[in-house]
């Protein structure tokens, strides 16, 4: 076991942060979060810095454009960029994050060509259309239909909490070929280009007040099957397969960002006299310690995967645990914001010192409310430590409906 | 001693519970999401005219001589509605304000924490565009504000879109209309109804999550024919009914001398009221998953009413700590 | 809502407070925890007062020889005796509160004149046989087999958590009669004298290091055919008669002593320094809120049961609401006492004062740890709360095994 | 960066595990249940032969040199076994009380708070007549007293039936044999092999409870494809596996110089190490239900233990309490 940074990593993390030094302070101010075609904008031309400066796809093979950086890389990638405060690019992250290494690994060599150097260049923005209204933690029973006419899939359906499809080009869509009912084994993986005729984006308002997600609707939208993944009703395997590229980094800047919230609810406490309470400083001693933790877990995952070329089982523990941890921090945020919270911007404090910090720590607050929901509730990732990790059986088959549907579990 | 609702008082709250469902459907409620001003007078007067304000006044002035304990049936009702307004503000004033047990006034209310408050949070006050008058209630008793007089900056996106709200550095100097007694009548009434208006949150939370999670169908079944979810329901259940009957003894308490320490039972009230509106609001949103997070749906409006009124006269944190120092020894 | 006691409630009151003030100085100092047969000879002794004083089967119908008292005076009698710090008589429970009923709905007349009055006075001590090593919270799945010969059932198999098991005279033991796997339909409810051949009674210590608890050893143990209560196969419905009895006073007791040990223990925190931590206050405080609002619960289901003469729903969630709450009053209470809490007995204080109250709160820690498990875990309580009280859906039969069996659920 | 057990010390955790299913089988630890001493002797020099206390030595000394991370590893598995005795005292008094490092003697330990306790809880003393010497920490360091010096009563019946305890008003004045900063090397390390020790508890609890929910059925089913007991287990591993990495963290923390704050790393170790085995020790207790309730039943053990361990250096409420007030502006 050893923390020490060797020199390779070392010098990788220094060179990263001068050039972060430099490239940061020639970025224009953010755009307000609600104006997508300019945060489209920003984020891609963050995407062709990094492109330039050779940091675009740091996961990605070098065969395929990428850095081929090493897990631990990775992770000081992720840790360098939250630390300078760069941005996060949700425009790039499905891209980059998602179909690209999807691509990587089941594309043609002529569909890699056509979309990976796009990706990376920040040229194309991707959005991704995966869960359904009426397939949310179930998402094997998702309905939207493809048929095949000629050269063509004729696609209908919806599709719900697809991020910035607004300014979106492509969309990784996951679509029902099989017969109804076929769960896993009848879902193919389609590009949908957004500008085919037939794509209704509209936006689906969070409680958060964000429009940051929409609903796609899709009426008889004809995809070549050229656009097509894999095989035809492989496409769960080829979601899968993503999964493998995985290296234990995926909420790495998440939880820096968690613990630098951390630090401002401990001083938000220090400035109300809330930190003079014993309880108070349990409480923030404690998230301090989970979130620590789950450094050190973080830690334990990407050196797994930089021996085995694996993802290790941590993943699933540390998005239960990180979950909940940040949930509380978000609960605790509002407590000792006091009638503050009531707000959901800064407020001037009335000791005449820096505003208080409400826009942030509300906006953590609903954060925490989303992480045990999306992505796998917390209740579908119980059944998967228990039944993956522990290896407690799983749900019997329930004895109506014959269909050989499992219960609530884990796949 | 018989602790279960009267007839009289069943017949109370399904009186009021009729009302709201003419007066303040969920579109009509919804309809008026983030607005600065959020009160429709017609239907505020038509909630006086049930007598939601002036039900414990004398019958000399208008009241129905009502207790606490009937009081907090109503309250509950108007929480399951998610009614907006200051209810229990403009409740409290009636009899003290003119028009407010009529509707007429509608009345504001900015709570001084006992001691005088201070510090970095600003006053924060709530429905001031839509109240006639600010009452605030610090130790020295009550005193009466013009809202426009009032120095004060509107928040732009309140956290619950139904209570909207300002920021002040300091309030004016209002003419004293009532003592110290009243002052702390006031603290622990407004503390039972508002735990009563949690209870309500609670109870609407409840059974908007439960609905769901009978027709939701996932994996080929109900979600709650799942176990984890329908452990979540059960534990939703569970705070609402202790918190109910908690909210319900504590009025009964301030109304019958001799049977408890009111103001134990009014603290007891809050901490089990905001617990149970907070953590019911909280587990309908899991139970109800995606949907849940979206504006749309209504379930993140209970959640937001609750985390308002957890801040409203007494916090639980508060409530608990003031319960734990005074613990009578054993 | 009436809180306020009515004048034959308040004489009944005044009365029994008058009354114990007298009895209560007359017993001998009650004997060591672990000495049944003294323990025995106390409580029944305390059973032959209260019959004496008319206040014996306090529940019981008049015609059976019971007091015939309204829930609300139950109600008064267990705060009362709690109050005055009066035995719990814990070799009579099983006969007053359990057998005495069933047998007063579901007995025969002979087997009401056998057997109730010598309950009442105190002249038999009754135990319980329904839980099996294999049948715990699935009752119903129990194995004890009854098979007749002639006037008698030959009965083998075994029972657990059987409390006072040595000094008992009779036993209120469920069989099968029916088929293997016939569950709830092939049980039946029978009256197991302790002296008969057969029965072999071995301790069964807690994790408290308690004897209260016996296993029972059945090696064909010869029942008398009129020693059945109902008819045969019909002892599920029997059982459950019984809790038809149930005025919401069952854990009244309980709750009272709950009370009064948060007091002891906001008294060693005053001791020891911790009320001065804000977070321990609120513990304190939260803990006072939930016993006063179960109190009040209980104010509601006596007043329910009062009106309509049925148990009300509140008991599944008192009994999951109680055992949570005092769980955690027992954590609190380890917590508080420290490193005096690794002593499982009271212990001089360092400042020279009373006696640290170590035996009591580490005792109610381990009661707080059997309460979310015995009758009925807390997971099955909230399967309870869940169907009966919300309407949620049951778990869908299983597919295996085609016997019917049902997942996990209240029934 | 490479945070995965190298070969070695999964060779060093997998002999000290070989040796302990020897050694330490759960019979013979169970068979000193409430005896007075619970030291063999033997055993322990067995033990000591593997290195378990002379672990981090200098090779001349009869050490390997290793650091508080492969001690982490060992002491983890001497949790897993329930192993009874002062270990970590032993392990810490190793090079500085001759015989410790060998086996032949057996070091206690009492830690006095920070600014010196006092207060109305006596000093509590674990195996005081298996011991043949108790080191004091306290600000000033370590001073080493006679047992049959220190005037203590024993406890009938001790929580953790194989961890005897006595109680003592005062101790009597040792003689000083470290300054304060042994004392503080000693309260850190000291907390992190405690920490060990509870993640080994952990990890023994989620083993039993995973097992018997397989085994166990109830309604027809094995008891583990409930969702209710499937996520108490699954909250049992995730809590093991915090608090395995952060207390390895904590080892390696101490041991490299710049990774990060040891104080800081071990404090968080304790916190999340006692959570974890108090909390599966419990967990442990309900999903055996009436089974995990039985002194029959090795579970108990776990759950007693680890409150022996949450009362021992520093407690998880200390700690975080002191890394809530120490936490860096943002």
């Amino acid at each position: 076991m050893d923390l020490t940074e060797t020199e390779d990593e070392h010098r990788f993390r220094t060179e990263l942060r001068s050039w972060l030094a430099e490239a940061l302070p020639t970025l224009p101010p953010p755009p307000a979060a609600t104006d997508w075609p300019a945060r489209r904008a920003y984020d891609t031309r963050w995407q062709r810095m990094l492109f330039d400066a050779g940091y675009a796809g740091v996961d990605w093979p070098a065969d395929s454009g990428g850095r081929g950086a090493s897990p631990v890389e990775q992770l000081v990638f992720k840790e360098e960029l939250e630390r300078a405060g760069a941005p996060f690019g949700w425009a790039n992250f499905v891209g980059t994050l998602h179909a690209g290494p999807t691509l990587i690994a089941e594309g043609t060599l002529e569909q890699r060509r056509r979309y990976l150097p796009a990706i990376l260049r920040g040229e194309e923005v991707w959005c991704q259309g995966f869960s359904e209204p009426d397939a949310g933690s179930d998402l094997a029973s998702l309905r939207t239909r493809a048929v095949r006419e000629g050269d063509d899939y004729v696609v209908t359906g919806s599709k719900v909490w697809t991020s910035h499809a607004e300014v979106a080009d492509q969309c990784e869509l996951l679509v029902r070929t099989g017969e109804p009912g076929s769960r896993h084994r009848g879902i193919t993986w389609l590009v949908l280009p957004m500008d085919a005729p037939g794509i209704e984006v509209r936006p689906l308002r969070t409680m958060a007040g964000s429009n940051e997600f929409a609903q796609l609707h899709l009426d008889d939208v004809r995809v070549p099957v050229a656009n097509r993944v894999g095989a035809e009703n492989d496409g769960w395997r080829v979601t899968m397969v993503t999964l493998g590229f995985e290296r234990g980094t995926a909420f790495v800047g998440d939880l820096l960002e968690a613990v630098r919230l951390l630090g401002r609810v401990a001083e938000l406490a220090r400035r109300t006299g809330a930190l003079d309470d014993l309880g108070v400083r349990r409480q923030l001693g404690h998230l301090r310690a989970e979130l620590d933790g789950l450094r050190a877990l973080t830690r334990r995952t990407v050196s797994q995967a930089a021996r085995t070329g694996l993802p290790g089982p941590g993943g699933t523990v540390f998005k239960l645990a990180y979950s909940e941890t940040r949930q509380r921090l978000g609960e605790l945020s509002l407590e000792l914001l006091g009638r503050a919270g009531l707000l959901t911007t800064d407020v001037e404090a009335a000791d005449g010192g820096r505003p208080l910090p409400v826009a942030d720590l509300v906006d953590d607050w609903f954060r925490g409310l989303s992480l045990t929901i999306a992505a796998g509730t917390s209740q579908v990732q119980r059944n998967i430590v228990g039944e993956r990790l522990l290896g407690l059986p799983k749900e019997p088959p329930v004895a109506t409906g014959g269909d050989g549907r499992r219960g609530w579990t884990s796949s | 001693m018989d602790f279960e609702l009267t007839a009289s008082q069943v017949d109370l709250a399904d009186a009021i519970a009729r009302v709201l469902v003419s007066e303040y459907p969920l579109e009509a409620v919804r309809s008026l999401e983030g607005a600065p001003a959020v009160v429709d007078r017609a239907r505020w007067s038509n909630l006086a005219a049930t007598g939601v304000f002036s039900l414990r006044l004398a019958e000399d002035a208008g009241g129905a001589e009502l207790g606490l304990a009937e009081a907090t049936l109503v309250f509950e009702e108007l929480g399951r509605a998610l009614v907006p307004g200051p209810l229990v503000a403009t409740h409290l004033a009636a009899g003290l304000v003119d028009g407010a047990a009529e509707g007429s006034t509608v009345v504001g209310l900015v709570v001084v924490p006992p001691g005088g408050g201070g510090g970095v949070v600003p006053v924060v006050l709530e429905h001031l565009a839509d109240v006639d008058v600010v009452a605030v209630l610090d130790d020295g008793g009550v005193s009466l504000v013009t809202p426009a007089d009032v120095d004060a900056t509107a928040a732009a996106r309140p956290l619950d879109p139904l209570t909207p709200v300002w920021t002040a550095r300091a309030l004016p100097r209002g003419e004293p209309v009532a003592g110290p007694e009243v002052a702390a009548r006031w603290r622990r009434d407004g503390a039972v109804l508002t735990a009563a208006l949690q209870v309500g949150l609670a109870r609407t939370a409840t059974e908007l999550a439960a609905c769901y999670a009978t027709e939701r169908k996932q994996f080929g079944r109900a979600i709650g024919s799942f176990q984890a979810v329908k452990h979540l329901c059960a534990d939703m259940e569970v705070r609402r009914t202790l918190a109910q009957v908690a909210v319900q003894a504590a009025g009964v308490t301030a109304d019958q001398p001799g049977v408890g320490d009111p103001d134990v039972a009014a603290a007891e009230a809050k901490v089990l009221a905001d617990d149970a509106a907070v953590g019911n609001g909280r587990a309908c949103v899991q139970v109800h998953g995606g949907t849940g997070f979206t504006w749309e749906s209504p379930v993140h409006l209970l959640l937001k009413r609750a985390r308002v009124h957890a801040n409203q006269f007494v916090t639980a944190a508060e409530a608990a700590a003031w319960l734990g120092a005074t613990l009578p020894p054993p």
